[in-house]
């Protein structure tokens, strides 16, 4: 169950064209979400290189959020199944090393789904919540 | 009289904490619901106008208007609701709402009364132990409905032997705790 | 297929010649299923007036018994159907409900998990038996009978939402064809039919009996079929009431769908409950051998093939 | 390149966005904050930093503390990032040093616990990553001084006409046989009333004569590739059959030709020919042959009355296919809308009763070149009483949640001309809300009120044809609730006409993707921002106007085409474009010439090459073509390619710096 008081930290590495646009749109709209998270801005998805989301974890962050534009809308064609691939492959390592898939996710969210990317962060929370501190985190201040 | 004045809403209307209940917020008065309502005629209010009257806040003056009892549950309202509000629920709590706080005449309010006793005793509906509760305290009401009921007896249509329903207790347990849950005396 | 049977209150008391005619079709369709073990009322047209949270509560019982049975949950009755749907959509999209629904269905024993599949008997015989096997079935097919099919109002779109369109449904044309009945143009064929409102509020409930009655006549139908007991009840026994109202007499016979089912698969009328209809439907019997009389001499006429 | 980091000089400036951000971020405490990070020099805040004073400030550090790197914490970069490059740049530091803090949108407008806090650790992180920001150059190169204009309804004609008059080539394709688009179908437009054909066809006669414009009809666009100011366009043009160089536009063949079917042009109220013109003012005026209805194509050589009385030998069988390929700077995108169609919504019984129509079918029945000469007639009588229900599928969560923006004004014109036109007609309009917004607008809403039109402020649930009294028999009646009174009603008509919703084109999806766009929630195309880049898009250089963008009358619809024409113009007209500095570069040291870039990239810009006396073969990336995207960085085995200002090292510090632990 929830560990007690426990504020779980993710980084969301967002693609400038749909998913950092998306949470600009949740805070036009006024969207409340958790602050745990903390936003990389990134131009594409397919640019995230597997070592940024294992150094996040061995940072201490108990959560990784890649997200990209929906398949078949990247804005430089490809990018976002290129992350998929790589995140698949990413998790086999994630777990020898222990994580739970839930750590790491991969959302598509476009521009227009500001609510989209508020619910994302919510849920995401909430699982991490559920799963308690990453085994990596070497302090639990958030 | 210079009009009705216009008090902010007393009860905050979580209708009978009825999660849809209170979707009427939703609401633009377009009117597809009455439209789309066959009993709307028959209404002091018409169901556009109830959701008016739970936006002011004015709850009791819906409920007391007994449109909800009018309310046959057809659905075709919230099927079709642009702004998705779902209208039979509303409706059904002002129903809820008009019996509770006794609007509706004895008559109507043991129709209801009766067919729900019944069913906590028996766990199945009853025909004749319904047709008891409702009819004995009002013969008149009996009377009315003589020739239709000797036409369905006749019919071997409503069977004098109460239904079988072997977990009985289950269903007093389960009416008690509603009712704990709701906080209905 | 496993399917757990639902008769519900009405089936089993006021209207026992549709439960009569449901288990007879459904044994010629060679549907096999076992009654529900100690099914409850679903509350019917009243729970929600007195606790929207029984409202929701009784059917899920029966939803629960049947996730036990690890069957499909059958209904013959629409007002079951809805109040079992309606139960599972509310439960599913709420936490709040299905956590105070679980704790009145823990009095009981039992929990609802939120897995039960919720089948209507029109649903099994259109897509699990198949119209193609209906029709072989028929015996006595009913040419030249004109039938107006009264599908119900929209507590059938819930129904209809499953398995056909909810504004404009079509099964029953496609079910009556396979039986050779000819269906009318019937405009009122998704009207409400005023529900209990006939007992609670008579001269409201006998006025729109009344329309549905009238747009048949004018339809020029022999008879009016319909899926649902409470509107089997009401349009069979409100003919009187609804004719003052409406100025006129109504003595228009009104069958149960598996009742005329059951007709053209050639069952005995008793076998259907059909001596139990409030309106005697024997006009219809001449007609339907004079339909298959009319069709055998064709039969003749054309020769043999 | 390689610069003495202890000469790294950081101005933090923290934006109160008036109490946007004030009023939950303690902006002194993070001041103090940003002052104690690594490097910072100076940390300021203040009212707007976007301000004339606020950008004063900001230069004014730069050259007197010589500043080499900005942190703004402010709005979005998406929002101001421009303006404060440009501040960097007068104060003579290269833009690339600028870092934007995003504690607006995803931090102040988000939260309220915590968001201090939050601030905090992204003023933090933007500092981090600035220590390791390199000035950029930006490249510019030169820009095809042309425009793509897609789809020829009045907007992409208006933008194709000022574009030209801009003395600018124009490149105007359209899917039709002809242009003219919606606009061409409509009888009269509000509130003036003037005829739509006869404000139109000068338009597309001008579009079609211009030197500067290239019409391309019956053409569509099959391919884009390149980026701002170079795009290349593949159209492909179906063959008419018709050679228009021979063809004289007499309609001989037209009338010869025996193959009849419905009219698309007439929503299938008229018919055409198999060789047809989609109607008379077509321009160009040239027909075309609709190969699945030809009997001479369907069953090779059968027929051909067309060839036979072609006096001037135009018809041409042996055309084929032809993919052509254009050059251009811009693109508008200007493909329209489709309207919806009612019969999803049965209960309205369009389908069901002939004398339910559509708008646009109304339009064309009261319309004199329409299939039956402007005599409104319907299912063969002249209809005494009309209702018009608006918001069909419109303001509608069940279809769309939208105002189609129009419906209010042209159901006010129907009424206007039902009894123009109908002795003693009745017209009734069945509304939610009378929008009328427009100029000019609510005058007519008076006018046509006063003209004797019934308005019942009812949304209704269906039309039926079953009588319920005397008055109602041989009628359509409208079920509503008089919603002014509260009372049911019904209402006996002789036809009725649906106001759809306007929708995004069935293929909007693949226009998006086509042009690189994306869609908002309504499936329209989506601007870069909603009020202050209405026409321009995520994807520099395209464009989009009209319709296609969301539902729209025609003065707002021109409006955007002559604000596309501008900004197309605007870009062209600068000679050359600035392209995209933060691209990737290969150290050639690392790179093993391994090829994966190569595979990866979807603009190929990478190439493998062999540098002389080097054995080893290296990638080398064309600047121009690469779009600065990460994937080859991302794919590179040997970390030899790293993306300009989005490097590992840039990355990596802005992570340590949010997790607050060294990586």
């Amino acid at each position: 169950m929830n560990v007690n008081g426990f504020e779980p930290k993710i980084v969301a590495f967002t693609c400038n064209w749909c998913s950092y646009a998306a949470a600009d749109l949740a805070g036009t709209s006024r969207i409340h979400y958790p602050p745990n998270v903390r936003i990389i801005r990134v131009m594409c998805s397919g640019m995230v290189d597997p070592i940024y989301v294992l150094k996040a974890f061995e940072a201490g962050f108990d959560g990784v959020l890649v997200a990209g534009c929906h398949i078949g809308d990247c804005h430089y064609i490809s990018g976002n199944v290129k992350a998929q691939d790589r995140i698949e492959k990413l998790r086999r390592v994630l777990h020898t090393l222990g994580l739970e898939d839930e750590r790491l996710k991969l959302e598509w969210i476009s521009a227009a789904e500001g609510g989209g990317f508020a619910e994302t962060v919510k849920e995401h929370v909430g699982q991490l919540k559920e799963l308690g501190p990453s085994p990596f985190r070497k302090e639990t201040t958030p | 009289m210079v009009g009705q004045v216009l008090t902010p809403r007393k009860e905050p209307v979580k209708i009978l904490k009825d999660p849809l209940g209170n979707s009427f917020e939703f609401c633009y008065q377009c009117g597809l619901c009455t439209a789309s309502c066959r009993t709307a005629y028959a209404m002091k209010y018409t169901p556009r106008q109830i959701m008016n009257l739970l936006q002011l806040g004015r709850v009791d003056e819906a409920a007391a208007s007994g449109s909800g009892l009018l309310c046959t549950a057809c659905y075709s309202c919230t099927f079709r609701c642009p702004r998705g509000v779902a209208v039979t629920d509303v409706m059904s709590a002002v129903q809820r709402l008009n019996l509770a706080r006794k609007h509706a005449d004895g008559d109507v309010r043991r129709f209801y009364r009766s067919f729900m006793r019944t069913v906590e005793r028996h766990g199945r509906f009853h025909e004749v132990e319904f047709l008891a509760r409702y009819f004995i305290p009002n013969p008149l009401l009996l009377t009315a409905e003589v020739g239709l009921g000797l036409k369905l007896l006749s019919k071997g249509k409503i069977s004098l032997s109460p239904p079988t329903m072997k977990n009985r207790k289950a269903m007093a347990a389960m009416f008690r705790k509603a009712a704990e849950i709701e906080g209905r005396p | 297929m496993r399917y757990a049977y639902y008769p519900g209150c009405s089936l089993s008391g006021s209207s026992r010649e549709c439960e009569e005619a449901i288990q007879a079709v459904m044994g010629v369709l060679g549907v096999k299923w076992t009654e529900l073990e100690d099914w409850n009322c679903c509350g019917a047209a009243s729970a929600t007036g007195v606790s929207y949270l029984l409202s929701l509560a009784l059917p899920a019982r029966n939803l629960a018994l049947a996730e036990q049975a690890d069957s499909d949950l059958v209904t013959g009755c629409t007002r079951c159907y809805l109040n079992l749907i309606r139960a599972m959509h509310y439960i599913q999209h709420n936490a709040n409900i299905r956590d105070n629904v679980n704790a009145v269905l823990a009095e009981a024993g039992v929990q609802y998990a939120g897995t039960a599949r919720l089948r209507h008997v029109l649903d099994v015989i259109i897509n699990d038996v198949g119209l193609d096997v209906v029709a072989e079935r028929v015996t006595q097919p009913l040419n030249g009978l004109r039938v107006a099919a009264y599908y119900g109002c929209c507590q059938g779109m819930w129904t209809y939402a499953q398995f056909d369109s909810v504004e404009d449904p079509t099964c029953f044309d496609r079910l009556l064809a396979a039986l050779g009945a000819e269906v009318v143009y019937y405009p009122l064929k998704t009207s409400c039919c005023g529900g209990s409102l006939s007992m609670s509020k008579r001269s409201v409930g006998a006025n729109l009996i009344g329309d549905l009655l009238a747009a048949a006549v004018a339809a020029g139908a022999d008879c009016i079929i319909t899926a649902c007991p409470l509107c089997m009840f009401n349009l069979n026994s409100f003919q009187n009431e609804a004719g003052k109202i409406k100025g006129t007499r109504f003595h228009i016979p009104v069958l149960f769908l598996a009742q005329l089912m059951g007709l053209a698969f050639g069952l005995p009328p008793k076998k259907l409950g059909l001596h139990r209809n409030v309106v005697p439907p024997d006009p219809l019997y001449r007609k339907i051998a004079a339909g298959a009389a009319a069709s055998s001499v064709e039969a003749v006429a054309s020769g043999p093939k | 390149m390689a610069e003495d980091k202890n000469n790294v000089k950081i101005g933090v400036y923290v934006c109160h966005c008036g109490s946007n951000i004030a009023g939950t971020v303690d902006v002194e405490e993070l001041t103090r904050f940003a002052q104690e990070q690594t490097a910072v020099a100076v940390a300021r805040n203040y009212k707007f930093m976007c301000s004339e004073p606020g950008q004063a400030l900001i230069k004014k550090d730069i050259e007197e503390l010589g500043l080499n790197r900005v942190v703004v914490a402010s709005c979005s970069p998406r929002m101001h990032e421009p303006t404060f490059r440009h501040v960097c740049e007068d104060a003579g530091l290269n833009p690339y040093q600028l870092d934007m803090c995003n504690i607006r949108e995803q931090c102040s407008w988000v939260h309220k616990d915590g968001a201090t806090e939050k601030a905090k650790a992204l003023v933090r992180a933007a500092a981090s990553r600035a220590y390791y920001l390199e000035p950029l150059e930006t490249r510019r190169v030169p820009v095809t001084p042309a425009v793509l204009v897609v789809g020829g309804g009045i907007a992409g004609i208006q933008a194709a006409l000022k574009i030209a008059d801009g003395g600018r080539k124009v490149y105007l394709v359209e899917r039709e046989p002809s242009i003219g688009g919606h606009m061409i179908q409509l009888d009269k437009t509000f509130p003036t009333l003037d005829c739509s054909a006869c404000i139109t066809t000068p338009k597309m006669a001008a579009a079609n004569a211009h030197p500067n414009i290239e019409l391309m009809t019956y053409s569509e666009v099959v391919n884009v590739q390149g980026y701002v100011g170079n795009f290349k366009a593949t159209i492909r043009r179906k063959p008419r059959y018709v050679d228009e160089s021979l063809c004289t536009g007499c309609g001989v063949c037209q009338e010869k030709c025996p193959w009849k079917t419905e009219s698309e042009f007439d929503c299938g109220l008229g018919p055409r020919k198999a060789i047809y013109t989609p109607f008379p003012q077509a321009v160009p005026n040239v027909p075309v042959i609709d190969p699945e209805l030809c009997v001479y194509i369907q069953k090779d050589g059968k027929c051909g009355a067309c060839l036979k009385f072609c006096e001037r030998g135009a018809v041409d069988f042996s055309q084929t296919e032809k993919m052509v390929e254009v050059e251009v700077g811009a693109i508008i995108v200007a493909t329209g809308y489709d309207l919806m169609d009612p019969s999803a919504i049965s209960r309205l019984g369009y389908k069901r009763f002939p004398n339910v129509i559509t708008s646009m079918e109304f339009e064309r029945l009261c319309n004199a070149t329409g299939p039956t000469g402007g005599h409104i007639t319907v299912d063969g009588r002249e209809p005494k009483s009309v209702a018009i229900i608006h918001c069909v599928g419109s303001r509608d969560q069940k279809y769309h949640t939208y105002c189609s923006r129009v419906c209010c004004m042209y159901a006010l014109k129907f009424a206007h001309l039902i009894q123009e036109k109908v002795e003693d007609a009745k017209v009734y309009q069945f509304y939610i809300d009378m929008r009328c917004y427009g100029k000019g607008y609510e005058e007519f809403y008076q006018r046509a009120a006063s003209e004797g039109i019934t308005f019942i402020r009812g949304k209704p649930s269906q039309v039926t044809d079953l009588a319920m009294s005397e008055e109602e028999k041989g009628k359509l009646v409208v079920v509503c609730e008089n919603t002014l009174v509260g009372r049911p009603l019904r209402v006996p008509v002789d036809t009725v006409i649906l106001c759809p919703a306007m929708e995004a084109r069935s293929d909007a999806k693949e226009v998006a993707r086509l042009f690189n766009l994306s869609q908002s929630a309504d499936g329209f195309l989506m601007e870069r921002h909603a009020k202050l880049e209405p026409v321009a898009t995520a994807n520099d250089g395209v464009f989009i106007v009209g319709c296609a963008q969301g539902p729209k009358d025609i003065p707002d619809t021109v409006a955007q085409a002559l604000a596309g024409a501008a900004e197309a113009l605007a870009l062209i007209d600068a000679g050359t474009v600035k392209l995209e500095a933060a691209t990737a570069t290969v150290s050639e040291a690392l790179c093993h010439g391994c090829g994966r870039c190569e595979e990866i990239c979807e603009f190929h810009a990478p190439t493998i090459v062999r540098r002389n006396g080097n054995p080893i073969p290296v990638s080398s990336i064309n600047q121009a073509m690469c779009k600065g995207c990460g994937a080859c960085a991302a794919a590179c085995p040997t970390g030899a390619i790293s993306i300009k200002h989005f490097t590992r090292q840039q990355i990596l510090a802005e992570l340590e710096a949010l997790s607050g632990v060294p990586v």
